[in-house]
């Protein structure tokens, strides 16, 4: 039997599956290896900045400062290359700043008792802002390591490939997983998701955790920002704009509970290809128009929360059920 | 309503945002009259902040119930395209305002029950309505800017009673009404209660359900209003634009006004102050003359600064130290 | 003072919002003796508990352990000194597994990463210590106070290498566990451990305890040998005055009044929660609900006032049908319930004193009926007197007063409302022997006063003190039901033991 | 023919986006082209998700609206090891030209070079002081236009630019920021003209200079750029003074040029560029407003 806090995780890949298998059969070119290897490689960079999201949002925070940190990153990374900076470094660099930036959102929100939301809203246009300042032009690059990273892929058949970035995202995915379910870290985050006045009443070294956890969201903003440039080979300040909500519906969708301490990192991947499944149906679609985009892609939001909580509804009642009968 | 020692340290932020404002343009505090109206970038912040501050009013009680209204934004641009539709149709000003206040009730009772009945979680709850609610405003405009003539409704935009502008009648007329309906009545007390405990309310017979419904739906109508004022403002509905972005400047108002995001207690009239910082500072920008590059970095210092100053920890710190400075002087 | 003893403080001062709550208290706690820290509601027990532990900071004072200074900040740093604390209330992570909750922030790992297999195996064979059979991969939500507070005992235990805090871990545990949890402290005890409890039962503290602090509105009145201290001065010590034992076994004089049942219940029951009973019950009776841990006491309570709903039988006020398929329905029918977890289910903590002793009034009458503040503020004089509840500020939030105190206000809450029944799940856990004395009185006023209750309490005296009638409860069924003579103190106790089917 | 084209349009954010994706859908209908609209709402990487869409299912051609100039190397080289032709519509983009057949657009440094002589001309020699009301900050319009205008002032020293803000390509904006810039400068008297970066902005611009009690189009001139109908009302109320046109039809030669290779390889040259034409009041402001107000805008 499955356990109850396992449920949104199966409801949310049982969605996937059969939304896929709706897909192809209206659009059968839609199984096929490169449009999964699309998906993959399309929502790589949002796939990592979810990995991020997922954590603050299990501890019971959320980070608004993602898309701009993102855009921050890449303009980052591209002036440093066009002055002539090797990429590998500008990457160190571009990382060693978003990951201090983020551990900076979480001393303040610890140190200073401000809610979350409101810091890493005054992130949001702070790395914005100074993602302006840098270059308000976009910037792009070109250098043969790019090339070469770029290079990097598993040829999967009839013509689709795993591509550099989608082989990044899985990694973060995997370290994600890794890091909430078998380190003290992740322990601590789930806890902090659970009661932070308990967590600390159980030893749980708050802040020491705050500034780790948001270090983490901001590292894996950088990572984003990283891989954003690599997919687009050029840095852009007016990118990238409100992708942190596209993170939190992943992360929501995927089955975490916005008031922390309940989900699972891997259904956040789920979360992230179900939002990619939609974008691709669309597009096969191609009848939309820009308005009715929008509106069915609210509409199919809805569908996924509503299935979602009546999948849960029903089984809760199930093993409820089922406990009564059987004791 | 709340004790005016409550709001010290809003009313402390907003005077100290104004002030450096008219250190760097001076004549930000003259205020005259022009065509028989009031006049002055003053006044102009309280014109321009009517969105955000009827939007705040409603986020105040969504947030004290321990939400958020995200589709405000959203709302904003559907009440106002179908306003404008009305009005270019030549309907008359109370049909338009019924009909455009009525669609707003609607779609806050739609956010309300999803959150309240159906028990999803509010950002997601409204993020639905957030993204399909902008494709439903450009749907009902086609996607392009409709403009209408009729002076009757632009009235409520650019219009004025006794020399004040409408916009600012409008936010503040709402705000004293919402205000006195949840303090008056026993509505404040209750949807705090179900903010900070919700399981507890719901024992004790608190029909928490039907409070948060009609929390999401007061925010609803609110935005309505805010829709049609921009609408009227600039005699046309721009669905692609309208209220975009504006519902985190609705959730910060209420965030510098001191009502906690984690919901129970609130103030209206902090979060009106909180809108007012917010558009003083936007204004005070562009007064400024810097480039507008920096607009976001100097929103984004002023902000922390203000948060920093009002947080909890600082507030302690501060209210040691004055304990100790008191001390000191009793002493000597 | 001496600074020999394993733990000690001096001078302790802390002062909330200018209120001086401790007041130069010293402490001290020798290596291999249980020391029973007591007092009345609101005298400083658990905060002197939280400062010591690293969770509150003091204002004044020093600390010493193993004869050396310590300063510990954080609840981390003083488990990383060997201090071991279950706070008062039970603050562990509902979302947690019971294994993750167990060990967190000590899991066992092997090469970096947590092992979570030993993990589980370990919890499993702590738990087993105290016969609590919970699952470790379930998560936490599952369990109810008790088994939370057992597992909260354990996981403070197994962490604390010197000094091990408890306060009141007896609140919410029957006899059986009690009994579990002494045999533990008393192999810590000959281990060395220096042990502090904090409880409001005396019979417990003479049972294990070696020696007493008393502490009086946060100064220490003394600390004392508890062989030489006979109970009436130990009580003397805490009130600063004689109490006449209110709560000798003396049986409840009253017997069940002839008038017809206002309140009656038919085959009323919910699957997977409790078996179908049958209830009547009679303006100015109490019924009293006896039964294990997890024997459907809740359940019944929950089912009563409407929050569960039946999926069998049916319930009538006066003669007449009602659903009660909310609290709103069983409010509406003159009900009342103050629930046993008062943190999560009870207090609503911002909320001042007043609004909180208002809520149940404010929220029948509806919202656009608010009630004036003259009356409110009369409403929480009345109540904060007639209770007694410390300190007497309407206006402070709840969740400053101490856990006794907010018991309090919840009953004035209902008070408030005057119900024509009323559903007390463990109304007097966590109230000290005054206050006790003073609710059990209450619930006798009341009763004679024609009100109906139905009180569900752990303590079994307490039970044979005020009951009309006493219903038992067994593995979700309703065993037994005792009127008169026959409500005894062990006859209650054999008819628990009675499995559930044999009804 | 029954060619199938995918378009992969920016978004709706603005009344002539509106009309470019319903002249493109007209033109597409005229010619018998079955054609696959995908709104990116206004994001790149929601572009580059529909450009990989179309190649996995074969259309026969791709019509890009670029939201920016960078970042289309790897996706298009996708194309092109597909065979499928890409059109670049109304913006350039950083790339080799080999990977597409052509870019139909304007010139938008031209454009607000265009509006800038215009200004010149208009004003001669006397001293003016001109606002401007700059597009969304970094995007590509914003930054070419206000290098066009200010190359076309630049030998002038009589002409300055006062103050620069951004209105965000919004009316609402336009009109906010225009009015503060009037009260910045001495209650708008000292202001000679405004330059906008577009024409919604504009008529933003003209309800706060009458709010502010002077007359737009004679105490304020107005210049800007698109051509959208509304600017002619204002145009013949004499409140705007000049626009620049950018014509939404951007599908019309693209399709021409498609077509043609499709059926005999005939390459286009890389760059059609569209008219940037200049309207002012003397040029029949209602003519072309009822020639246009049925197009989408
Ligand atoms: N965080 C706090 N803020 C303000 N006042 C507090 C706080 N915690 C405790 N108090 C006050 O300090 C006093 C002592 O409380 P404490 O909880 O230590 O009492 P206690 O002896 O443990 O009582 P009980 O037996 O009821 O648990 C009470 O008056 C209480 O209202
Ligand atoms: N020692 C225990 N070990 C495991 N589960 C327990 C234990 N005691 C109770 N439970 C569980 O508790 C639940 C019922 O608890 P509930 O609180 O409703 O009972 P109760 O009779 O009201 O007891 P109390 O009010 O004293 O906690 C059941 O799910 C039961 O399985
Ligand atoms: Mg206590
Ligand atoms: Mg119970």
């Amino acid at each position: 039997m499955i356990r109850a806090r396992y449920l949104p995780f199966v409801a949310t890949v049982l969605i996937f599956v059969v939304a896929y298998a709706l897909c192809a059969l209206q659009f059968p070119n839609m199984l096929s290896f490169r449009v999964l290897g699309n998906l993959l490689t399309d929502n790589a960079f949002l796939g990592i900045a979810a990995v991020g999201m997922t954590f603050v949002i299990l501890s019971g925070g959320i980070d608004l400062s993602m898309g701009s940190v993102i855009a921050f990153t890449s303009v980052f990374v591209a002036v440093l290359v066009r002055a002539g900076v090797h990429p590998a470094l500008a990457f160190a660099l571009a990382l060693a700043v978003s990951t201090s930036f983020g551990a900076l959102m979480g001393l303040t929100i610890h140190a200073l008792k401000m809610p979350a939301f409101v810091v890493t809203l005054a992130g949001m246009f702070l790395a914005r802002g100074a993602a302006f300042l840098i270059s308000t032009d976009s910037v792009p690059i070109s250098h043969d390591f790019l090339k070469q990273l770029k290079g990097i892929y598993i040829q999967l058949p009839d013509k689709g490939k795993l591509s550099f970035l989608a082989i990044l995202m899985l990694l973060a995915f995997a370290v994600g997983v890794i890091l909430a379910h078998r380190t003290r870290f992740g322990a601590n985050v789930y806890a902090l998701g659970g009661s932070e006045q308990s967590a600390e009443l159980m030893g749980v070294p708050l802040r020491k955790t705050m500034i780790q956890l948001y270090a983490f969201s901001g590292f894996m903003a950088g990572l984003a920002g990283l891989a954003y440039t690599l997919y687009t080979s050029a840095g852009y300040s007016l990118a990238t704009v409100g992708v942190e909500l596209d993170a939190i519906a992943a992360v929501v969708v995927g089955g975490t509970l916005l008031t922390g301490g309940s989900g699972l990192v891997l259904g956040t991947l789920f979360g992230v290809l179900i939002q990619g499944l939609i974008q691709t149906y669309i597009v096969f679609d191609g009848t939309l128009s820009s308005w009715w985009t929008k509106i069915v892609i609210g509409m199919l939001l809805f569908a996924f929360i509503v299935l979602q909580r009546l999948i849960l509804l029903v089984s809760e009642r199930r093993a409820a059920i089922r406990a009564s009968s059987g004791g | 309503m709340t004790k005016l020692k409550q709001l010290r340290p809003q009313l402390l932020a907003l005077a100290v945002v104004l002030v450096l404002i008219g250190l760097i343009s001076p004549g930000f505090f003259s205020v005259t009259v022009q065509n028989g109206r009031l006049y002055g970038s003053l006044i102009d912040v309280g014109v321009r902040v009517a969105p955000v501050a009827l939007l705040a009013i409603g986020m105040t009680l969504v947030i004290a119930t321990k939400g958020i209204d995200l589709s405000v934004g959203a709302v904003m641009a559907i009440t106002g395209a179908v306003a404008a539709t009305l009005v270019a149709d030549g309907h008359s000003v109370p049909v338009v305002l019924a009909v455009s206040l009525a669609l707003g009730l609607v779609c806050g009772i739609w956010n309300g029950v999803l959150v309240a009945f159906l028990d999803i979680q509010p950002i997601i709850a409204t993020l639905i309505l957030m993204v399909a609610g902008r494709g439903i405003a450009q749907l009902i405009t086609g996607g392009v800017i409709l403009t209408f003539n009729d002076p009757a409704f632009s009235f409520i935009g650019s219009g004025a009673v006794l020399g004040i502008p409408m916009p600012i009648l409008i936010w503040l007329a709402m705000g004293l009404a919402v205000g006195l309906l949840v303090r008056r009545s026993a509505l404040g007390l209750l949807i705090e209660a179900v903010g900070i405990n919700r399981r507890a309310s719901m024992l004790v017979g608190v029909r928490a359900r039907f409070l948060i419904l009609a929390t999401y739906a007061i925010s609803g109508l609110c935005a309505a209003m805010a829709g049609m004022i921009v609408t009227a403002d600039i005699h046309g509905a721009d669905a692609n634009n309208a209220g975009l972005w504006l519902e985190l400047d609705a959730i910060l108002a209420v965030v510098i006004g001191g009502t906690s995001l984690a919901g129970g207690r609130f103030s209206i009239t902090a979060s009106l102050i909180g809108a007012l910082i917010i558009q003083a500072l936007n204004t005070g920008i562009l007064m400024s003359g810097w480039p507008p590059e920096f607009n976001l970095i100097v929103k984004a210092v002023v902000i922390v600064a203000i948060l920093t100053l009002q947080s909890p920890a600082v507030a302690d710190e501060l209210s040691v130290l004055r304990g100790m400075l008191r001390r000191k002087g009793a002493k000597s | 003072m001496t600074h020999d003893a394993l733990l000690s403080a001096q001078g302790i001062d802390k002062s909330f919002f200018g209120v001086k709550v401790l007041d130069g208290v010293d402490f001290s706690l020798r290596g291999g003796e249980i020391h029973a820290l007591l007092g009345e509601n609101g005298a400083g027990k658990s905060t002197l508990v939280k400062i010591l532990t690293g969770a509150y900071r003091r204002d004044a004072g020093a600390m010493w352990l193993d004869g050396q200074e310590v300063e510990p900040r954080s609840v981390a740093e003083a488990q990383a000194l060997g201090i071991g604390t279950v706070y008062q209330e039970v603050n562990l992570l509902d979302n947690l597994t019971v294994a993750e909750n167990l060990y967190l922030g000590r899991q066992p790992r092997r090469m970096g990463m947590i092992d979570r297999r030993r993990m589980r195996g370990d919890a499993a064979t702590l738990l087993a210590r105290y016969g609590v059979g919970a699952d470790p991969d379930e998560t936490l939500a599952h369990y109810p106070v008790a088994v939370r507070q057992i597992i909260a005992i354990a996981r403070a235990v197994d962490l604390s290498g010197k000094v091990l805090f408890l306060d009141e871990p007896t609140a919410s545990l029957d006899a059986r566990e009690v009994q579990a949890l002494f045999t533990v402290l008393r192999q810590l005890r000959a281990q060395g451990l220096g042990i502090v409890i904090i409880t409001h039962f005396l019979d417990q503290v003479y049972q294990i305890a070696d020696r007493v602090t008393v502490l009086r509105n946060g100064r220490m009145v003394g600390s004392r040998a508890i062989a030489e201290l006979p109970r009436r001065d130990l009580v003397a010590m805490m009130l600063g005055r004689e109490l006449a034992e209110a709560t000798a076994h003396r049986g409840s004089g009253a017997t069940q009044p002839d008038t017809p049942a206002a309140f009656l219940f038919e085959g009323y029951g919910k699957r997977g929660s409790i078996a179908p009973f049958d209830l009547d019950i009679r303006p100015g009776e109490v019924v009293g609900i006896a039964g294990l841990l997890g024997s459907g006491r809740t359940e019944t309570a929950r089912l009563m006032f409407g929050i569960d709903r039946p999926d069998s039988g049916q319930a009538a006020v006066d003669g007449q049908p009602v659903t009660l398929h909310s609290p709103q329905d069983a409010i509406g029918h003159g009900f009342g319930m103050c629930p046993e977890e008062r943190k999560t289910d009870g207090i609503v903590g911002d909320l001042s004193v007043r609004q909180n002793i208002v809520l149940a009034l404010q929220a029948s009458r509806g919202w656009a009926r608010p009630i004036p503040r003259r009356e409110a503020d009369a409403l929480a004089e009345r109540y904060i007197k007639a209770l007694d509840i410390r300190p007497p500020d309407p206006n402070r939030p709840i969740k400053f007063l101490s856990g006794g105190n907010q018991q309090k206000a919840i009953l004035a809450r209902w008070l408030a409302t005057d119900p024509r029944l009323l559903i007390l799940d463990e109304p007097t856990r966590g109230i000290d022997i005054g206050a006790h004395a003073e609710i059990i009185n209450l619930i006798e006023k009341l009763r004679e006063d024609g009100m109906a209750l139905v009180v569900i309490s752990s303590e079994i005296e307490e039970l044979v003190a005020f009951s009309t009638r006493v219903i038992v409860l067994s593995d979700r069924h309703h065993v037994r039901e005792l009127r008169g003579a026959e409500i005894t103190a062990e006859a209650i106790v054999e008819a628990m033991a009675v499995p559930g089917d044999a009804a | 023919a029954d060619l199938t084209v995918g378009f992969s349009q920016i978004g709706s954010e603005s009344g002539w986006r509106a009309a470019e994706t319903t002249v493109t859908q007209q033109q597409a209908k005229e010619r018998g082209i079955d054609l696959k609209f995908a709104d990116a709402q206004q994001k790149q990487e929601n572009q580059i998700k529909a450009v990989r869409g179309f190649i996995a299912q074969g259309v026969d051609a791709i019509l890009i609206a670029p939201v920016v100039a960078t970042g289309w190397d790897e996706v298009l080289g996708e194309a092109k090891e597909a065979e499928i032709p890409v059109i670049l519509l109304d913006r350039q983009i950083d790339a080799p030209d080999d990977l597409y057949l052509t870019a139909v657009t304007s010139d938008q440094v031209f454009e607000g070079k265009v509006a800038g002589e215009w200004l010149v001309k208009d004003v001669g020699d006397k001293a003016c002081k001109v606002v401007e009301l700059q597009g969304t900050t970094g995007s590509s319009p914003a930054i070419n236009r206000k290098k066009g205008f200010e190359e076309a002032i630049a030998g002038k020293s009589n002409i300055t630019i006062a103050r620069s803000q951004t209105g965000d390509f919004t009316r609402t904006k336009g009109k906010e920021v225009m009015e503060s810039f009037i009260k910045a400068e001495n209650g708008g008297k000292d202001i000679c003209a405004v330059y906008a970066h577009n024409d919604d902005m504009a008529v933003g611009a003209i309800q706060a200079i009458k709010e502010a009690g002077l007359k737009p189009g004679t105490d304020i001139k107005v210049v800007s750029i698109d051509a959208v109908p509304d600017i002619f009302l204002a145009m013949q109320a004499g409140e705007a003074n000049a626009t620049v046109e950018l014509t939404p039809n951007m599908a019309g030669p693209a399709f021409d040029v498609l077509e043609k290779f499709k059926a005999d390889g005939t390459l286009p040259p890389k760059w059609i560029q569209t008219e940037s034409k200049l309207f002012t009041q003397a040029d029949d402001p209602k003519g072309v407003y009822e020639s246009k107000k049925d197009l989408g805008y």
